[in-house]
């Protein structure tokens, strides 16, 4: 819908009209979550995290379908979900929480109906299910939207999700991200056919849409998800999209893929199209682009900052929550832990 | 007081649990009509219906995982095993999901899972379907791990395993679904036993048996068989295994001062193993002989004219007996 | 190709010419295996199997596929496969080893080229493409088949194997026999959709046959193992039959499915076309019918007399082939075992 | 004489095995370019091809599924397992089938398939990056589980396990990789030792210290430290987890009269668990205490900023030490 050019272009299945204030939220989505994965990586590089999965290339395919959702929608994500994590109103300093490595997971799931990173890939394909049929016996109507890449089609666990969302036509929608590569994989080591049209074999609609126009994702997940709500089952979406960064900060993607990938990739920048669309358009002003700029440097700041005063878990934090209820394991190797510690400080 | 058998007695807990709760759901491959290969979720689709009584397609995976999707919406899914040895496709979702997640997410989830497995052997069948795989679950920290032993404990101990906030695997001993008990399914539940109470289940004074699932009851009568040779042999039901009530066994053994754990699954790394270290730790002043283990040989379960060979009797425990008064 | 009143149909791309002598010699076939069968669940019914699975109903799937193999082609099994075994020359007795309790298989799969009995559902289908890989490397232009039923469809393993051979183009056909029963679950509760449409999700071509048609099921098969043979990747054959007795002798299907059912799929017998059709077209006469009954009853017998026959195992069996080489905890266990049994002979 | 890391040494050992024998493969997630995630199969696709040195689908399952197939087919596959935590997708197809197939067939089918684990905590990482799942392995019969700790075993035991008729599963301590020592990749195989055997890797007469994988290196500093107290500590180092070789341990523990496991698995039915069972069934009336375990809590592993204090170190093995002795 919005070419590499900032093109707009008609769709006759999927349209969508965004006022002005609409589009400008949008960019402004995809440069903040840009700006804070920056921080991110930055403050890996300076020690400050363990680790970060990068979500550069892939802000169109997150903030589209982010912004897809209701308030009421539930959201299970990967690890690289960032985007659409800002979409959910996640403070961005709770993603680092688990690259930091000061838990495991830092926001609260039902606030945000945002469910945390799941690092096992795929297993919240079938969560995500799970979750949608509770809304189907809750006569609800809200969606369920989960998010996996190209190299978790592959699992068990992935294909085992569309076979009970299609038998019990459960009102989810599946949100592959293919950013062409899982690690130093491509995507021909995963599927011989385009993935999308995994869905068609088990009986339900799969669509492939430009993972780097966000006006597509949005639109693309908008019916989808209005499909499930509707009562009208699963849908798969494949955003087409690429990878910018390492796989995370601990790889190095020159030992198996080619620069040219990379600069081909680069003219389709999900962030450039916008801007030139707007400014062909004239829907925003140079003030509005340094304002955001402004807003996405304050931003970055303001994450780093906190992040380096997130305190780290007392070292009795290990016995919490392991069990709701009273545990007499738990206790008793939480006591002999707290008896050992105070040896030290005697 | 009624009479029912354990398969009975479960069907008659589950019963009660879907009653008093309307998020509780069952869920698994032939649940619904057939009931189960067992019977033991019979009845259930009839009275409550296609949307609480889930024939789910045949994957174990598939099962657990979108268990723990409807837990996170406020269900209370209870899932069957069709048996043992079928539970290894769902080990990923239940062992870095089921297990983990509560913690991962800082106690703010909660997945009140039950995962029942019919287990163990003792019945003629084919491969897979006689097995005792505890051990790949107590080994699983974040997972409560009971076994019951007879319908009354079948008939509470399921409830309160729905009840409980934590997810739990709930192991049923096959062989022993059509045994009978009077279950008084009138007492209140305040008067049940905790479910992670370990029950003495016959006094002794000379040595402490421990087990439970299948072994309590052929605990039981190789007790009633040492009697002959003058032995007062003590037998508890551990039925936790996970927490393990280490206080009411460590007090059997400190007065006993001989100990023997009796299971069905391999002896190596089986459950019996951490009983034993265990025990040993606590009790090892007053142990007279080390903790002996009774169980399966470490092998993968025989082909079932070996059956008997393989599984602990009341002669290899009468044996173990001799033994730990020979040491 | 054969219809249920036995008339014989032409098909544009799978045709075959089979000379009488090949004709009988299904029938032949199929008539044996069933009484076999039959003879199993009598032995079971008497208590000399732990437990049977009937393959009643499904011979034609069986016999159809099982004869289109070459001898170097390699078969995976489920646990119903009696008629492909008998194809691959494997003494019925053998099979009713495992069902007796006295082995958990009974035969040599390298002797036979047809693996053991798989219980686990949809295990075997990884087994078959990681077989199916090493032929590749072989260089060698042996097809692989591997046997599984509509409900493992739905596992995880099962679809992971799709990808597997789809991305590898390993030389592997999947035969799905859809009897329509997954013990008490129908078809709906593993899929929405015909079971063949499910490869096209994975990229290769999937086919839909009637199972009770023993000419269908030899076209096809050979079709698809031609196919293999000459690099063309895999195929998935759904071969739709019904299952006419229990799911095991444990089973009871008259709490999940109604008679009338049954009474349909009973005017299809997979026998009584290939009879009729022979009649029909003279291609036997009741001398030939009789002599295969006679030696269908001396075959059972022989079942019969060989598996009462059949020894139960030593126990210290028990610790036998669990390792290929010299263990130290098996031979320890083994000898206390040894010491155990000798106290009671003592 | 190479002065080799673990990550190369191991490394080094395959390239010998694929030297050695043609049907020799490597398979798994991003070992062909990559190399592995932590560079273990550097260069091997390059030098041997696509063919057998094989990037698979993104399926664990699929992996151990089809190098079984593999080995059916007269392979010898050598499967990566990208981080411990991901090993469960494959326990279905590991503890059904690549480890019980070959008595399924009465010893006609053999499964030389080597299982590859970068195990354990230490580096820093994300929640599924640090566990030691031995003891799910350990206990399931029909597997041999090994552990290297060390370069030269590093090199050697992984061609023993490749040449090996029995299923593997090889646990590699990843926080060890970039660990160097000396390796004569001239001697002889026949000068190995076997790598189902123990060794005493320090000499000491007052306790023993019991270990594997990344844990010797701790116990062997853990050893040193106590000399200052005047303590004669010996560390056997494992090596071989099912089958163990209880004869050296026991050998070891009779002389000095105590005994520790240090492992970093959760303590709860860890391999630990088995280990003290069973020496203290043998060594009954030499043992001055009861055998302790040192390990990891009974918890899911923490978030990284608390590894220092779940991992067992150098003071949790010494406070081990002074408790053995105060008993
Ligand atoms: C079950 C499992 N196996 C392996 C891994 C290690 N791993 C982490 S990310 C990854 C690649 C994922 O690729 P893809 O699904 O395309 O997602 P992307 O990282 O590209 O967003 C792998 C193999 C894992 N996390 N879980
Ligand atoms: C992993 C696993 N789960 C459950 C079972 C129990 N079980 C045995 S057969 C069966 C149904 C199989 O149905 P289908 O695949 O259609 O084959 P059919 O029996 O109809 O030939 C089930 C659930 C099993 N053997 N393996
Ligand atoms: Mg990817
Ligand atoms: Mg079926």
């Amino acid at each position: 819908m919005l070419t590499p050019e900032g093109e707009r272009v008609e769709h006759p299945d999927y349209d969508i009209d965004l006022t002005p204030e609409e589009i400008r939220g949008l960019y402004r989505d995809l440069v903040l979550v840009r700006r804070v994965d920056l921080e991110a990586v930055a403050l890996q590089r300076q020690g400050e995290l363990g680790l970060w999965a990068s979500l550069l290339g892939q802000e169109a395919a997150q903030i589209g379908s982010g912004r897809a959702l209701a308030a009421t929608d539930m959201v299970f994500p990967t690890y690289r979900e960032h985007g659409v994590a800002w979409c959910r109103g996640v403070d961005p300093v709770n993603l680092l929480g688990m690259f930091r490595g000061v838990n495991h997971g830092g926001w609260d799931p039902a606030e945000h109906n945002f469910h945390l990173y799941t690092i096992v890939i795929g297993s919240q394909t079938l969560h995500a299910v799970g979750y949608a049929m509770g809304v189907q016996r809750d006569g609800a109507e809200n969606a369920t939207l989960v998010y996996f890449g190209d190299g978790a089609t592959s699992q068990g666990d992935v294909n085992e999700s569309f076979i009970w969302a299609s038998v019990f036509n459960a009102p989810v929608v599946f949100f592959c991200q293919n950013n062409q590569w899982a690690i130093s994989e491509p995507l021909e080591k995963q599927t011989r056919i385009p993935l999308y049209r995994r869905a068609s074999g088990f009986g339900f609609p799969g669509i492939r849409v430009d993972g780097n126009d966000v006006l597509a994702c949005l639109a693309v997940t908008r019916k989808a998800l209005a499909d499930v709500r509707s009562g009208q089952g699963p849908t798969l979406i494949e955003a087409f999209t690429y990878r910018m960064g390492a796989h995370t900060t601990s790889d190095d993607p020159t030992r198996y893929r080619v620069a040219s990938e990379l600069e081909a990739w680069k003219l389709k920048d999900p962030i450039e199209r916008v801007r030139a669309y707007m400014f062909k358009n004239q829907l925003a002003d140079q003030d509005f682009f340094d304002a955001i700029d402004a807003e996405a440097d304050e931003l970055g700041k303001d994450v780093r900052k906190r992040c380096l005063a997130l305190p780290d878990p007392e070292p009795l934090a290990i016995f919490d929550h392991v069990y709701a209820e009273p545990h007499r394991l738990m206790e008793e190797e939480r006591a002999e832990f707290a008896a050992y510690l105070e040896g030290f400080e005697g | 007081m009624t009479s029912l058998t354990l398969a009975k007695a479960l069907n008659e807990g589950m019963r009660k649990a879907m009653e008093d709760d309307p998020k509780v759901l069952i869920m698994g491959e032939d649940v619904g009509k057939l009931g189960g290969v067992f019977r033991v979720t019979d009845g259930l689709q009839k009275d409550f219906g296609e949307q609480r009584v889930i024939d789910t397609p045949l994957a174990e995976s598939g099962i657990i995982g979108t268990a723990i999707g409807l837990a996170l919406r406020g269900y209370r899914p209870v899932c069957e095993i069709q048996f043992d040895g079928f539970v290894f496709p769902a080990a990923d979702q239940i062992i870095t999901q089921l297990a983990k997640m509560p913690l991962r997410s800082l106690g703010k989830l909660r997945l009140p899972v039950v995962v029942r497995i019919p287990c163990g052997g003792g019945i003629g069948a084919v491969e897979h379907h006689s097995e005792s795989p505890e051990a790949y679950f107590t080994h699983t920290a974040g997972l409560r791990v009971v076994a019951c032993s007879n319908p009354v404990d079948g008939y509470t101990m399921i409830q309160q395993a729905i009840r409980s906030d934590d997810p739990v695997v709930f192991f049923e001993p096959k062989r022993r679904y059509w045994e009978k008990a009077e279950v008084d399914t009138a007492a209140s539940a305040a008067d049940w036993t905790p479910f992670d109470q370990a029950r003495v289940v016959r006094q002794g004074s000379d040595v402490t048996l421990l087990a439970y699932g299948p072994m309590v009851k052929t605990c039981l009568e190789a007790a009633t068989a040492a009697e002959d040779d003058g032995r007062s042999v003590e037998v508890v039901d551990l039925r936790s295994l996970n927490p393990l009530d280490v206080d009411r066994v460590v007090e059997s053994v400190s007065r006993t001062g001989r100990c023997i754990v009796v299971h069905e699954a391999p002896i190596y790394n089986g459950f019996g193993a951490e009983i034993a270290a265990r025990v040993t730790e606590r009790c090892f002043y007053s142990l007279e002989a080390p903790v002996l283990r009774v169980g399966g040989p470490s092998t993968p379960y025989p082909p079932s004219r070996l059956e008997d060979h393989y599984l602990p009797d009341l002669d290899r425990v009468l044996e173990a007996v001799d033994r730990v008064f020979a040491f």
